[in-house]
C-alpha cells in the first residue's frame, strides 16, 4: 500500500479499562435488555438477571460519579476515532449524577414492581426497563446530539411498551395522547438536528460549543428554539405539558413512578445540556422566552394538584411543577441556578418516583384511584402516613426536605438577578410553594386524615407486600437522608458547576481533533 | 460539662427530635406513666438551659456553631443572648408540663404516642427556632413549627373542623414562611452573611430596606396572628387542649413577636417600623379583646385574649423605647405563664366537666379546689394585679408613654382599653364557672389528676415568686432580655412600692376598674358585639373559605380548560408553538435578511434564475407533490395509503438521484412494509372515510400548517446561504477505506465511526418490537 | 392469494429472499446494502412465508421465537462492541482478522459481527410484528 | 436544486401538520409519516446536495475519485428512517387496538383517560 498522508482520525493513546465506566452503564443496560427480553419467559430468573444488571450500572455510575468529582468531566470516544469523527461520551457532575439517581431508582421500582400483582402483565417488563434504563442513561451520559436523538427514541419506544403493558383500555388512550406528542416531539428535535449540522457541519457537543458562535445568530436562534420547543415537550413544561396529565396515570403504579422519576428530568437535563453548556448565545437571546415558561409552568402546575382527584394525576401536576422550578434554574443561569437546576433534577428523580410508588400503596390500600373515595389512611398504616408526609413536605420544598435545598439556589438566583426576571421567578417560586402545600394538605387531608367516606365502595384495607413497602420506604429514607445532609450534595456542586458555567475542562475533556495540540 | 458548648447546645435542639421518634415506644412499653417519662426530655433540657443563665448574664451571650453545610456555607449555629435564653426557659419549662398534662389528658387515647412525639418535635422545632443564629436554620425551625402545628391542630383528623383548622394554619403560616425566606435571602444578599448577630446597619441603609420589612413583617404577622392574618388562630383551637396551651398561646405564636424582637437591632427603628407595628398591633388588640367578649366557649376567649396579648406585644416592640421593650420581656413570660396555666384549666374543665361553655357552668370551686386555685393565679395575673408578674408587665407598658404625646396618649389609651377587656375575660373565666350556683353538666365533675394540676398550680406559683423577688427579675429577666433586643445595656427600676404620686397606679386604677365593669356587662356586651358581627356579614374567617375553594374553582376550571383531553387541541398547541418557535427568532433578530435582495443583487440573481434541476428531476419533484396532493385529496383511505405509497417512493427517488443509494433502497423498503401494514390494518377496521372538519377548525389548522411549512422552508433556505463544514465526511471519505477497510462509506459510518448510534437504533427495532407485541398478545386474550 | 401454486413455490421464493438477504448484507460493508437493509429484505421472506403456509406454521418454520432473534441480535452487536476491551481500545473499536484459507483472505472483523447483529434484530423483529399482525396475534405461549 | 428542495419540504412539514391536526387517528399516522419524511428530506438538503454520486469507493481506490455526495447525512437519516419506522409501526398498531377497545378511531371520543365530565374537586377540607 502506497504511503498515504492522512488526517489525524484516531486517538493514539492507550484507553485505560477504568475509562469504560462511562459506557458500560449503557451497554450493560442494553445487554441485560436484550438477555432479559430472551429470558422473558423463564419465571423469576429475568427479574434476577435485571436486578443484578442495574447493580452494575450501579456500580459503574459510582464509580464515573467519584471520577468525575476527582478530576473532572470524563470522556471516551466510540470506536477509538477522535472526535468529533467518532461519537464521544462525555459526563461531567449532571449527567454523572443523574445517570446514578436514574439507576438507582430503577432498582427501586423494579423491586417494588416485583411485589406487584399481574404475573402475566410482565411478560418483557423487565426488558423495558433496562431499555428504559438503558436510553436514559445514553441520553445523560451522551456527548452527541444525534446520538442523543437516538437515546431519546430508546427511551421513548421503551416507555411506550411499558405505558401499555396490560393493555387496558384507559392504558391505549393515555398511550395515544403519550404517544403521538413525544413522538412529535422527538421529530422535531431530529428537525432541529438537521438545521443545526445544515449550520454547523458537526453534532459533537464540544464542537458545536466551539463553532456555534460564527454562525449565523439569528438562524442559530431559530434551532436554539426548536430545540427548546422539544426539549420542553419532553420535559412536560407549560404549555406543551397536555400529554404527562394525560397518560402518567394509566399505567400500573410502577411503571408510573418509572416514567416520573426518569423521563421529564431527562427533557429537562437536555434544556440544560443544550441550552446552558452548549448554546449560550442562543440562550441568553431566549431568556424572555425561557423566564416565561418557567414563571407559566410552576404557576400553572401546582393548580392542576389543586383541581385533580385521581391521586396519580394530581401526583402528575406536581412532577410538571418541578419542571418549571428547573426552567426557572436554565432562564437565570448564575452559579446558584444551574446548581440549583440540576439540584432539583435529582430531588426530582428520587422523589416524583417516590410520590408515585406512594400512590400505588395507597390505590393498592383503599382500591381507590379517586382521593374523593379515599380516605382513613393516618389511622391505618402510620408508616404510610409518615412515607407520604415526608414526601409531600418535600415536594413543597419545606426544610429541611431534600426539596428545599434547590428553592434555595433558586430564590437566590432570582434575588441576586434582580430585575423584571429575577423577580418574577422569585414570586412565581413562592406562590408554587405555597399552591403545592394547598394541594398537598388537601390530598393528606382526603386521603388520610378524613375517614374513609361510608357510602363509597371502598375495599378493606388491603395488606401490602413488603417489596412494595420496603422498596418505597428505602427511596424515601434517601430524600431524607439527603435532604437532612445535603453537604455532600452541595460538595460535588461545588466541583461541578464550574463545568457547566465554562465548559473548558469538558472540551478538553472530549479532546476535540484540531484542538488538542 | 462533659460536652463542649456547641455540641451540648446542638443536642438541646436534636434531643427533643429524637425523643419524639422514640414517643410512639416510650409509650407503648410505659404505658401510664408515657407523659412522666417524656416530660423528663424537657425538664433536663430547661435545667441545662438554666445553667447558661450565669454565663449568658456576665458574656451578654453565648454562641455554638456546628458545621451543617459547609460547602453551602451554611452553620447550625446558635446565639443564646437574654432574648433566646427567656424564650428557651419558657418553652422547655412550659413544655415539660405540657407533656406531662397531655399524659393525663390524653389517657388511653390509641394516638397518645403519635401526639406525644408531635409536641416533642414542636418543642424541638421551636427551641431552635429561639436558639438559631443561622436565618436559614430559623427558616427551617419556623416552618417545622409549622408542620407539627398542623399535624397537632388535625390530631382529631375525623372531624372536617379540624382538617380546616390544621390546613388553615399551615397555609397562612407557610404563605408568612415564604417572606421570611425571601427576607433571609435579601439579606444574604445585601450582606453576604446568614448570622442574625452579624448584621449590623446595613440593611436599613439599603435601598431594599422597605422590601426586607415587608418579608419580614409577613412572616411575623401571619406566624403572630395579627390582624388582617388573625383568625387561624381560634380555628387551631381544635386542638386538643395541651396543644392550645402550649403551642398557641404560649410558643408557636409568640415566634413572629420574638422574631420582630430579634431583628429590632438592625431592622427596626424606622418610621415605618414604628408605625406599621403599632398600629396592626394596636388593631390586634382592641380586635382580639372585643372578639374574646364575643364568646362563650372558655377555649375560644382564651384564643381571642392570646390575638389581644400578641397585638399587645407587637405595639411594644413597635414603640421600641426602653420601657416598652422591657415591658414586652416580661409581658411575654408574663403571658406564658398564666395562659399556658389558664388553657391548662380549661382543660381539666372540660376534660371533668365535659363542656367549655361559660354560660352553662357555674360553682366548680367546690368540686375542684385546686383546679380553682389554678385559675385564680392565672387570672390575677392576667388582670395584672400586684403580687404577679403581670402587674410588673402593665406598669412597664405605661411608663414609656407618660410623654403625653398625642400620639403617645392614643397609644395609652389603646392599651388601657385592650388591657380593661383583658381583665374583664379573665375574671369572667375566673368567677364565672368556679363561683355562683351549682349548675349541671354533663358530667360529674370531679378533681383532675395530678399530672393535669401540675401545671397551672406550678405556673402560677412562678408567677408570683417572680414577681416577689424583684430584684432578681430585674437582674435575670428584664436586663438580659431587654438588652439583647435593644442592643445595648438597658437597667432594671422594678420595684414592689406604691407609689401613689404616680400616674401609673391610676392607670392601673383605671384599668381594673373598666375591667370590672366590662365583667359587669359582659352579658350585654356579648349580645351587642354578636349583633355587631352579625351585621357585618362576614368575617375573615369566611373570605379564607371564599378564597380557598375560589382557587380550587379557578383550578378546576384552569385544570379543564388546559387539559380537556382533546388530543386535536393539544397538537394545535404543539404546532402555534412550532409556528411561533420557527418564525419568531428568525423575524426579530433579522434572520430572513440573507434572503431578501441586497442593493448590489449579489448572489440573489442565481436564485431568481430557473432552477438548474434536470428534467427528471423536476420530475421527481412532480411526483412527490403530487402524492402528497392525492393524499390530501384522497376520497377515502385506501386511496390515501396508496398515494402515501407515491410520496414515499418520491422520497425514496430523490435520495437516489442525489447519490444515496442505500437511502433509497431503506426507504423503499419502508414504505412498502408501511403501506402494506397500513393495509393489513385498515382492512380489518371499517372507519369513516372523509376528513370532515368544520371550516373555522379548517381554516385554523391550515394557518398553522402553511406557516409551519413555510417556516422550515425558509429557515432552511438560511441555512443553506451558508457553506457547510464538511471536515466530518471529509475525514470519512479520507479513511474510509485505508483504516475502516470499506467501501461504501455510510455503511462504514453506520457500523464504525457512527456505530454506537445503529447500536441506539436497533435496540429502538428491538423495543418496538417488544411494544408491539405487547399490544398485539393482549388483543389475543382479549379475544379469547 | 391462498392458491396450490402460491403455497408451492412460496418457500423456494423464501429460500431465495434469505440466501440474497446474507448476501446483501455481508456486502454492506463496501457496496449498497447491510444489515438492514438485509434484514427487511429476511423479514418480508417470512412474511410472505406467514401468507403461504400461516403465520403458525411459518413460526413452527422458524423454529426460534422471532423476538429472541430480535435480542440475542442487540446482545451480539453491544457484544462485539465489547471486544474492543482486550485491546485497550475505547468502545466498538474495530478489530480485523484476516483468515487466510489458501488463495482468498476472509476478512473477519466486529463492524462485520455488528451488522450481523443488526439484519438479526431487524429481520426478528419484522418478522415477529409480520407474523403477529397476519393472524396469531403474538407468540405461541 | 437546493431551494427547490427545501420549498418541497416546507410541503412536505405543512401536509404533515395538517393532517396531524386531523382528528382520525389513521390520517395523524399518514401525516406522522409525511412530517418525518419531510425531516428526512431537510437533513438531506442540510448536507448540501450532490448529484448521482454515491459515497462508494471504487474498489481498488483508496480514495474517491472525484467529489461524492456526502455520506454523514445519509447515515443520520439511515437511522431516523429506521427508528421512524419503528415507531410508525407501534402507532399503528397502538391505533389498531385502540380502536378495538374503545370503539373510536376520532381522537375526541377517546376520552378514557381524562373523561369528559370530570367532577368537580370537593370544595371540603
Amino acid at each position: 500500500m502506497d504511503e498515504l498522508v492522512l488526517p489525524p482520525a484516531m486517538i493514539e493513546t492507550m484507553t485505560a479499562a477504568a475509562d469504560w465506566v462511562i459506557v458500560l452503564p449503557v451497554v450493560l443496560a442494553l445487554m441485560g435488555a436484550a438477555m432479559a427480553l430472551m429470558l422473558r419467559k423463564a419465571g423469576s430468573l429475568s427479574f434476577m438477571l435485571a436486578a443484578l444488571v442495574i447493580c452494575a450500572v450501579i456500580a459503574c455510575d459510582i464509580a464515573l460519579l467519584l471520577r468525575v468529582l476527582e478530576t473532572g468531566p470524563v470522556s471516551m470516544t466510540m470506536g477509538k476515532w477522535l472526535p468529533p469523527f467518532g461519537i464521544s461520551l462525555a459526563a461531567d457532575l449532571f449527567s454523572a449524577a443523574f445517570a446514578l439517581a436514574a439507576a438507582v431508582v430503577t432498582l427501586v421500582v423494579l423491586i417494588y414492581a416485583e411485589g406487584e400483582s399481574g404475573r402475566d402483565e410482565r411478560d418483557g417488563f423487565h426488558a423495558m426497563v433496562l431499555l428504559l434504563l438503558a436510553g436514559v442513561t445514553g441520553s445523560f451520559l451522551t456527548g452527541d446530539l444525534f446520538n442523543l436523538y437516538v437515546w431519546f427514541e430508546v427511551m421513548l419506544i421503551a416507555s411506550f411498551g411499558l405505558m401499555v403493558l396490560g393493555g387496558k383500555p384507559i392504558q391505549l388512550d393515555g398511550a395515544v395522547k403519550y404517544g403521538f406528542l413525544n413522538f412529535l416531539a422527538t421529530t422535531l428535535f431530529l428537525l432541529a438536528l438537521g438545521l443545526l449540522y445544515g449550520l454547523l457541519g458537526t453534532l459533537n457537543m464540544a464542537d458545536v460549543m466551539r463553532v456555534a458562535p460564527a454562525a449565523n445568530p439569528a438562524a442559530m436562534a431559530g434551532v436554539a428554539a426548536l430545540l427548546l420547543l422539544a426539549f420542553s415537550m419532553k420535559a412536560a413544561a407549560f404549555p406543551v405539558n397536555a400529554w404527562l396529565p394525560a397518560s402518567y396515570h394509566t399505567p400500573p403504579a410502577a411503571v408510573s413512578a418509572l416514567f416520573a422519576g426518569l423521563l421529564t428530568k431527562v427533557g429537562a437535563y437536555a434544556l440544560l445540556r443544550s441550552l446552558v453548556v452548549v448554546l449560550p448565545a442562543s440562550r441568553d437571546l431566549l431568556e424572555p422566552l425561557l423566564v416565561a415558561i418557567a414563571v407559566g409552568t410552576l404557576l400553572i402546575a401546582p393548580l392542576g394538584a389543586i383541581a385533580e382527584t385521581n391521586l396519580r394525576r394530581a401526583i402528575g401536576f406536581l412532577v410538571i411543577g418541578g419542571v418549571g422550578a428547573i426552567l426557572a434554574g436554565i432562564a437565570v443561569p448564575s452559579q446558584e441556578g444551574i446548581g440549583g437546576a440540576g439540584l432539583y433534577v435529582f430531588h426530582a428523580i428520587l422523589t416524583m418516583t417516590a410520590l408515585y410508588l406512594v400512590a400505588g400503596l395507597i390505590e393498592r390500600g383503599t382500591g381507590e384511584t379517586d382521593t374523593r373515595r379515599m380516605g382513613g389512611l393516618y389511622a391505618a398504616s402510620a408508616p404510610l402516613s409518615i412515607l407520604f408526609l415526608v414526601l409531600i413536605l418535600a415536594t413543597a420544598g419545606v426544610p429541611p426536605f431534600l426539596g428545599f435545598w434547590p428553592k434555595l439556589l433558586l430564590l437566590q438566583t432570582g434575588i441576586g438577578e434582580g430585575g423584571w426576571s429575577g423577580g418574577l421567578i422569585v414570586v412565581a417560586l413562592l406562590v408554587n410553594a405555597v399552591l403545592t402545600l394547598i394541594a398537598g394538605s388537601r390530598l393528606w387531608g382526603h386521603v388520610f386524615w378524613r375517614s374513609a367516606p361510608a357510602d363509597g365502595n371502598a375495599a378493606p384495607l388491603l395488606p401490602q407486600t413488603w417489596q412494595r413497602l420496603g422498596a418505597t420506604a428505602v427511596l424515601v429514607s434517601m430524600v431524607l437522608a439527603a435532604g437532612l445532609w445535603p453537604n455532600g450534595l452541595f460538595e460535588g456542586l461545588n466541583a461541578g458547576i464550574p463545568d457547566m458555567m465554562d465548559p473548558a475542562r469538558y472540551v478538553d475533556a472530549v479532546g476535540l481533533a484540531g484542538a488538542s495540540p | 460539662m462533659g460536652l463542649g458548648m456547641d455540641a451540648s447546645i446542638a443536642l438541646v435542639a436534636i434531643a427533643p427530635f429524637v425523643a419524639a421518634l422514640l414517643a410512639p415506644l416510650a409509650q407503648r412499653l410505659t404505658k401510664p406513666f408515657a407523659g412522666w417519662v417524656l416530660a423528663a426530655v424537657p425538664l433536663a433540657i430547661f435545667a441545662f438551659l438554666l445553667t447558661l443563665v450565669e454565663p449568658v448574664i456576665a458574656n451578654g451571650a453565648v454562641s455554638a456553631s456546628i458545621g451543617w453545610v459547609p460547602a453551602y456555607d451554611l452553620n447550625l449555629s446558635f446565639f443564646v443572648d437574654g432574648l433566646s435564653l427567656t424564650f428557651a426557659l419558657t418553652i422547655s419549662g412550659i413544655g415539660a408540663l405540657i407533656v406531662l398534662y397531655s399524659g393525663a389528658y390524653l389517657k388511653g387515647h390509641p394516638h397518645l404516642g403519635r401526639f406525644l412525639g408531635f409536641l416533642l418535635a414542636f418543642m424541638g422545632a421551636m427551641l431552635g427556632l429561639v436558639l438559631a443564629d443561622n436565618m436559614l436554620a430559623l427558616f427551617m425551625f419556623w416552618e417545622l413549627t409549622s408542620v407539627t402545628s398542623f399535624l397537632l391542630i388535625g390530631f382529631d383528623h375525623t372531624r372536617q373542623a379540624s382538617r380546616r383548622g390544621a390546613i388553615q394554619a399551615l397555609v397562612i403560616t407557610n404563605i408568612g414562611g415564604m417572606g421570611l425566606l425571601v427576607g433571609a435571602l435579601l439579606v444574604h444578599h445585601l450582606t453576604g452573611t446568614w448570622e442574625l448577630s452579624a448584621l449590623g446597619d446595613e440593611v436599613r441603609g439599603s435601598g431594599l430596606y422597605g422590601l426586607v420589612l415587608f418579608a419580614f413583617l409577613c412572616a411575623a404577622f401571619t406566624k403572630s396572628a395579627q390582624v388582617p392574618f388573625h383568625f387561624w388562630l381560634p380555628n387551631a383551637m381544635e386542638a386538643p387542649t395541651p396543644v392550645s396551651a402550649f403551642l398557641h398561646s404560649a410558643t408557636m405564636v409568640q415566634g413572629g413577636v420574638y422574631l420582630l424582637a430579634r431583628t429590632t437591632p438592625w431592622l427596626g427603628g424606622t418610621e415605618a417600623w414604628t408605625l406599621i407595628l403599632v398600629c396592626f398591633g394596636g388593631a390586634t388588640l382592641l380586635w382580639g379583646a372585643l372578639g374574646a367578649l364575643r364568646q362563650t366557649d372558655l377555649k375560644q376567649m382564651l384564643a381571642q385574649t392570646t390575638i389581644a396579648s400578641l397585638g399587645l406585644s407587637v405595639l411594644l416592640i413597635g414603640l421600641g423605647t426602653e420601657a416598652a421593650i422591657a415591658a414586652m420581656a416580661l409581658y411575654f413570660v408574663a403571658h406564658a405563664l398564666y395562659k399556658a396555666g389558664l388553657f391548662m384549666v380549661v382543660g381539666a374543665i372540660d376534660h371533668e366537666a365535659g363542656t367549655r361553655d361559660i354560660t352553662v357552668l357555674g360553682g366548680l370551686a367546690d368540686k375542684m379546689p385546686v383546679t380553682f386555685i389554678g385559675a385564680a393565679l392565672a387570672s390575677l395575673a392576667m388582670i395584672g394585679l400586684p403580687l404577679t408578674l403581670g402587674y410588673f408587665a402593665k406598669e412597664e407598658m405605661y411608663l414609656g408613654l407618660l410623654a403625653w404625646t398625642w400620639s403617645d396618649i392614643v397609644v395609652l389609651v389603646v392599651l388601657v382599653a385592650g388591657n380593661a377587656m383583658l381583665a374583664g375575660v379573665a375574671m369572667l373565666v375566673m368567677v364565672k364557672p368556679f363561683l355562683g350556683p351549682v349548675l349541671p353538666t354533663p358530667k360529674s365533675p370531679h378533681e383532675a389528676p395530678l399530672a393535669m394540676l401540675a401545671g397551672p398550680i406550678l405556673l402560677g406559683v412562678c408567677s408570683i415568686v417572680f414577681s416577689v423577688l424583684t430584684e432578681d427579675l430585674g437582674k435575670y429577666l428584664l436586663v438580659p432580655a431587654a438588652s439583647a433586643i435593644l442592643d445595648h445595656p438597658v437597667t432594671s427600676h422594678l420595684t414592689l412600692a406604691i407609689n401613689p404620686a404616680s400616674p401609673l397606679l391610676w392607670l392601673s386604677i383605671a384599668t381594673w376598674g373598666l375591667g370590672l365593669l366590662v365583667y359587669r356587662q359582659a352579658a350585654t356586651l356579648r349580645t351587642l358585639l354578636r349583633r355587631a358581627e352579625a351585621a357585618l356579614g362576614w368575617t375573615a374567617d369566611n373570605l379564607f373559605d371564599v378564597v380557598m375553594f375560589g382557587l380550587i374553582r379557578f383550578s378546576a376550571g384552569v385544570t379543564r380548560l388546559l387539559h380537556h383531553g382533546r388530543l386535536e387541541i393539544y397538537l394545535v398547541t404543539v404546532f402555534g408553538a412550532l409556528a411561533l418557535a420557527l418564525t419568531l427568532p428568525m423575524l426579530l433578530l433579522g434572520g430572513y435578511d440573507v434572503l431578501l435582495p441586497t442593493a448590489e443583487l449579489g448572489n440573489w440573481s442565481d436564485v431568481l434564475s430557473w432552477p438548474d434541476l434536470r428534467i427528471y428531476e423536476w420530475g421527481v419533484v412532480l411526483l412527490a407533490l403530487v402524492g402528497l396532493g392525492s393524499v390530501l385529496l384522497a376520497p377515502n383511505r385506501l386511496v390515501a395509503i396508496m398515494a402515501l405509497g407515491i410520496q414515499g417512493t418520491a422520497v425514496a427517488l430523490i435520495f437516489l438521484l442525489f447519490g444515496a443509494p442505500d437511502l433509497a433502497f431503506t426507504q423503499f423498503m419502508v414504505e412498502i412494509l408501511s403501506v402494506v401494514i397500513l393495509a393489513l390494518v385498515m382492512t380489518r377496521l371499517r372507519l369513516d372515510e372523509r376528513d370532515h372538519r368544520p371550516l373555522e377548525d379548517l381554516a385554523r389548522d391550515g394557518t398553522l400548517a402553511l406557516v409551519c411549512g413555510v417556516g422550515v422552508s425558509l429557515l432552511l433556505m438560511v441555512v443553506l446561504t451558508g457553506t457547510l463544514d464538511k471536515r466530518l465526511s471529509d475525514l470519512f471519505t479520507a479513511t474510509s477505506v485505508p483504516i475502516a477497510h470499506g467501501a461504501n462509506i455510510v455503511n462504514v459510518i453506520l457500523v464504525d465511526y457512527r456505530g454506537f448510534d445503529t447500536l441506539g437504533e436497533i435496540a429502538v427495532v428491538m423495543g418496538a418490537g417488544m411494544a408491539i407485541m405487547a399490544l398485539l398478545r393482549r388483543r389475543k386474550k382479549a379475544t379469547s | 392469494m391462498n392458491t396450490i401454486i402460491f403455497r408451492t413455490i412460496a418457500p423456494l421464493i423464501v429460500a431465495i429472499m434469505l440466501v440474497f438477504s446474507v448476501y446483501v448484507c455481508l456486502r454492506g460493508h463496501n457496496e449498497p446494502g447491510g444489515g438492514f437493509i438485509g434484514g427487511l429484505i429476511a423479514a418480508s421472506a417470512i412474511a410472505i412465508l406467514g401468507t403461504a403456509i400461516g403465520p403458525a406454521a411459518a413460526r413452527r418454520a422458524l423454529h426460534i421465537d422471532p423476538m429472541n432473534i430480535a435480542g440475542f441480535g442487540v446482545f451480539m452487536a453491544a457484544f462485539s462492541g465489547l471486544l474492543s476491551l482486550f485491546t485497550g481500545s475505547p468502545f466498538m473499536t474495530s478489530i480485523w482478522l484476516y483468515l487466510n484459507l489458501g488463495d482468498t483472505t476472509v476478512p473477519l472483523s466486529t463492524p462485520m459481527v455488528f451488522d450481523i447483529g443488526v439484519f438479526l434484530v431487524v429481520f426478528g423483529t419484522i418478522a415477529a410484528i409480520a407474523l403477529g399482525l397476519e393472524g396469531d396475534g403474538g407468540e405461541r405461549s | 436544486m437546493d431551494y427547490v428542495l427545501a420549498a418541497l419540504i416546507g410541503c412536505f412539514i405543512a401536509l404533515g401538520v395538517y393532517l396531524l391536526l386531523s382528528r382520525s387517528v389513521i390520517r395523524m399516522l399518514l401525516g406522522m409519516t409525511i412530517f418525518g419524511n419531510g425531516v428526512n428530506l431537510l437533513i438531506f438538503t442540510a448536507g448540501r446536495l450532490t448529484r448521482e454520486v454515491a459515497p462508494i469507493i471504487p474498489s481498488g481506490l483508496d480514495q474517491p475519485e472525484g467529489v461524492i455526495a456526502n455520506p454523514l447525512p445519509q447515515a443520520l437519516i439511515l437511522t431516523a428512517i429506521v427508528i421512524g419506522f419503528a415507531m410508525f409501526s407501534f402507532l399503528l398498531v397502538l391505533a389498531f387496538r385502540a380502536y378495538q377497545s374503545l370503539d373510536a378511531d376520532d381522537t375526541d371520543t377517546m376520552r378514557v383517560a381524562e373523561p369528559v365530565d370530570e367532577p368537580n374537586p370537593p370544595l371540603s377540607y
